[in-house]
């Protein structure tokens, strides 16, 4: 089973030489410490940063200079900042190349829930809904079930949607699997993991091809 | 050229009243209008609209406005670093409309530049589309999103000369470029005043026309939300 | 009778303290001349500056700064360039106070034609349908009659239109006068023009109040 | 970072065939892709449809394909510099599509934002207007004007990284920041080629991203069309 650097690892195997990124908050937001050092990469933080580098040391830390997580970040050598028209310009044009983000909800047919709990939390969809709406490809990085030991790979979507038939694939504590024909096809078991158990942690249905490796970690 | 500057932030929010709808620039606390806000505080102006992608924190930016409840209605993306926001909206006593971030900005950019309406792609299929025309281009449904218009934008920015041309600092920038203009009123607070003819026209963000008001503001706070660093 | 450079003249007594103006091409564009220099006027042109100076010196002549007409100008202090969207959204936005341009024709509803002649002459319309469509303030400044003696003053427009019901006022070489209720309405007359040769150079119908001044230069 | 930087106008222009759809940086002759033209020129891609606010002069810019018969239409606003043009155009030979200018720099941009359609009032009760869409906004007329796309976008900077980061000078702007990213390909010239990190990110007008190749241009020629001065 992997814990949530063990998810983000996984998924910076998906990130390709050339690739402009988007990171969510959360887990995603750790897949860049994991990208491979020998091809070029660069991430886009949608508060208004093409070029985001690692958390500055004490002395470097700029007030004026954070994530779409509010943290403080450093910009790369060839980084450039611009507005949030700008920004979003660059999410809905489909420039950004790959998007990484959390959810509380997948659903087979790629529909996704993630900014809103009727009555209890609501903190708003932020940038989520443009990013589902418009990236090429979507990434979800989350655990496979909830607190309460249920599924989050659902048949159908319980939650406030945030975007429809969007994610390519989602990378889980136990599995990869990606949205095909409104199922789920397993593609990758996580170490240690059977399908069994990624079965009964999974509600919607499943496509189990004859062989699932274990992620090559 | 045309002067814009104002004396202090006294002059610079002259004519702001109850009920009025207010833009205000900034994405979290990072290049918020600190000086315009804690003056919204002072004159106690009730049953405003805010536009705003964030909400502040409790003790600060916007949360100074919620906290005395002089906010009727905001406008924004995101407001999950707020608790007393999302108790006022869950009780019932704030009415919140939240807007795709990507849809905000541009709602806004629109009013700027004289655009009534345009299609978006983001929030097909969810809450947000309730009630909009929706449209497919290339196959794709699109809805429908209108620009917003408000009575003041509240706007900081980092330099600015007299003639009301802006320029911003890093992640500073955000949605405030896009907000100077989509209003009747824009008053811009900066770091440092300078003389017109000191900003490079090549390099100048906002040009001075979309500008009504401009002062040098104080005390900046600048807080960070969260500070997070890695060995030197 | 005024020539081009008194139409131009009279027409800058209409530019106010504090105005951002667009000028169009040929006799707009003298109108910078006679600005009074005790206001504060900035020129906008839409190819992409606000704060337009006067022409260069041979000295400081620079390909890359040029107004809408394709004319070397310099820039002022306080001057800002930017791209072609920006510009026309501050003309679409309304931010621009005033606008002055030539016309081929003007109908008594405010239409205006300047161009295209079927068949004859298709130079575009450049800018000039988005500054129609939004400005608040449009003058147009031309000659009363065209080469062959016929009034571009009119009921109705026969060339392809510009513009619908937008046009404020005219300044001719004849008469300053403003649409109102769907007809011109003479305001002014030329120095040494009388109103019977402002009837007879007006197809259109013709609003005259009893005492019409002469325009004072 | 990601590098976009190729070796020379062949490199740059490599996939250019008959019949395309081109967007061509520039306001008359300022700002216009010279490198990327004269290479157009030499290639001798025919049927191709230009998106340009101008049309060049007889000799120069757009008026050298022009002349050569390459260009079977042209999207423009204003075409009044040239000759040949209009005989083409009057004759019949060429096909042309006059937009306003504000809708022809704003349809470049929603094509570069991803956003398929936007209102207007621009055109309304003209030609223009003709079989589009017409709805009143705030008690005011507007035509729905829709994103232009290209294959490949002919983009001219002052200065450039190898990262595709672009900056412009003065009025040799114009359409050039808002037609990257409009095209499959975007192929950008520029005076001076620098390495990623010695532009102020700040100060970057138009991204990375929205480009895909970069070279450094040669032997501008920069011609003046109406070459006004005063006395010194």
């Amino acid at each position: 089973m992997l814990d949530k650097n063990g998810i983000a690892k996984r998924i910076a195997q998906e990130v390709k030489d050339g690739y402009y990124v988007n990171l969510g908050i959360g887990i995603p937001t750790l897949v860049a410490n994991y990208v491979r050092d020998d091809i070029q990469v660069e991430f886009q933080s949608e508060n208004g940063i093409l070029g985001m580098g690692p958390f500055p040391t004490e002395a470097n830390v700029d007030a004026d200079l954070i994530n779409a997580g509010k943290q403080t970040i450093t910009a790369r050598k060839g980084a450039s900042f611009f507005d949030s028209a700008m920004s979003f310009g660059m999410i809905r044009g489909q420039h950004v190349d790959l998007t990484i983000l959390g959810a509380m909800e997948v659903a087979q047919n790629g529909n996704i829930a993630n900014w809103k709990i009727p009555g209890k939390m609501v903190k708003g969809m932020g940038g989520a809904m443009d990013l589902v709406g418009s990236a090429k490809n979507i990434i979800v990085a989350m655990m496979h079930t909830n607190r309460a030991g249920q599924s989050k790979l659902l048949k159908e979507c319980s939650l406030p949607l945030t975007g429809v038939k969007c994610v390519t694939k989602i990378v889980t504590n136990l599995a990869v699997l990606e949205i095909v024909d409104g199922k789920f096809k397993l593609l990758e078991r996580a170490p240690g993991i059977n399908i069994e158990e990624i079965k009964k942690a999974t509600e919607g249905d499943l496509l189990i091809p004859e062989n699932v490796t274990e992620m090559k970690m | 050229m045309i002067i814009k500057k104002v004396n202090n932030v006294q002059e610079a929010l002259t004519g702001v009243k109850d009920s009025m709808t207010f833009m205000l620039g900034g994405f979290g606390l990072c290049g918020i209008p600190e000086n315009s806000i804690n003056e919204l505080v002072n004159l106690n102006v009730k049953d405003i609209t805010c536009i705003s992608n964030n909400a502040g924190v409790d003790d600060f930016g916007l949360g100074l406005l919620l906290k005395k409840k002089q906010i009727k209605k905001m406008i924004s993306s995101y407001v999950g670093e707020n608790a007393e926001f999302e108790r006022q909206m869950l009780s019932g006593e704030l009415e919140v409309d939240l807007v795709p971030q990507g849809t905000l900005a541009e709602r806004c950019r629109a009013a700027q530049h004289g655009i009534p309406a345009f299609f978006t792609p983001a929030g097909y299929g969810t809450e947000v589309a309730e009630g909009k025309e929706v449209r497919d281009f290339n196959g794709k449904p699109h809805i429908m999103e209108t620009a917003f218009h408000a009575d003041f934008a509240f706007i900081k920015a980092w330099k600015g000369d007299e003639a009301g041309n802006l320029i911003f600092k890093g992640t500073a920038r955000n949605f405030n470029p896009v907000m100077c203009g989509a209003a009747k009123i824009t008053v811009v607070e900066v770091e440092e005043l300078v003389k017109p003819g000191e900003l490079d026209p090549n390099f100048v963000h906002v040009p001075g026309v979309f500008v009504q008001r401009i002062f040098e503001g104080k005390n900046y706070e600048k807080r960070i939300e969260q500070r997070t660093t890695k060995e030197a």
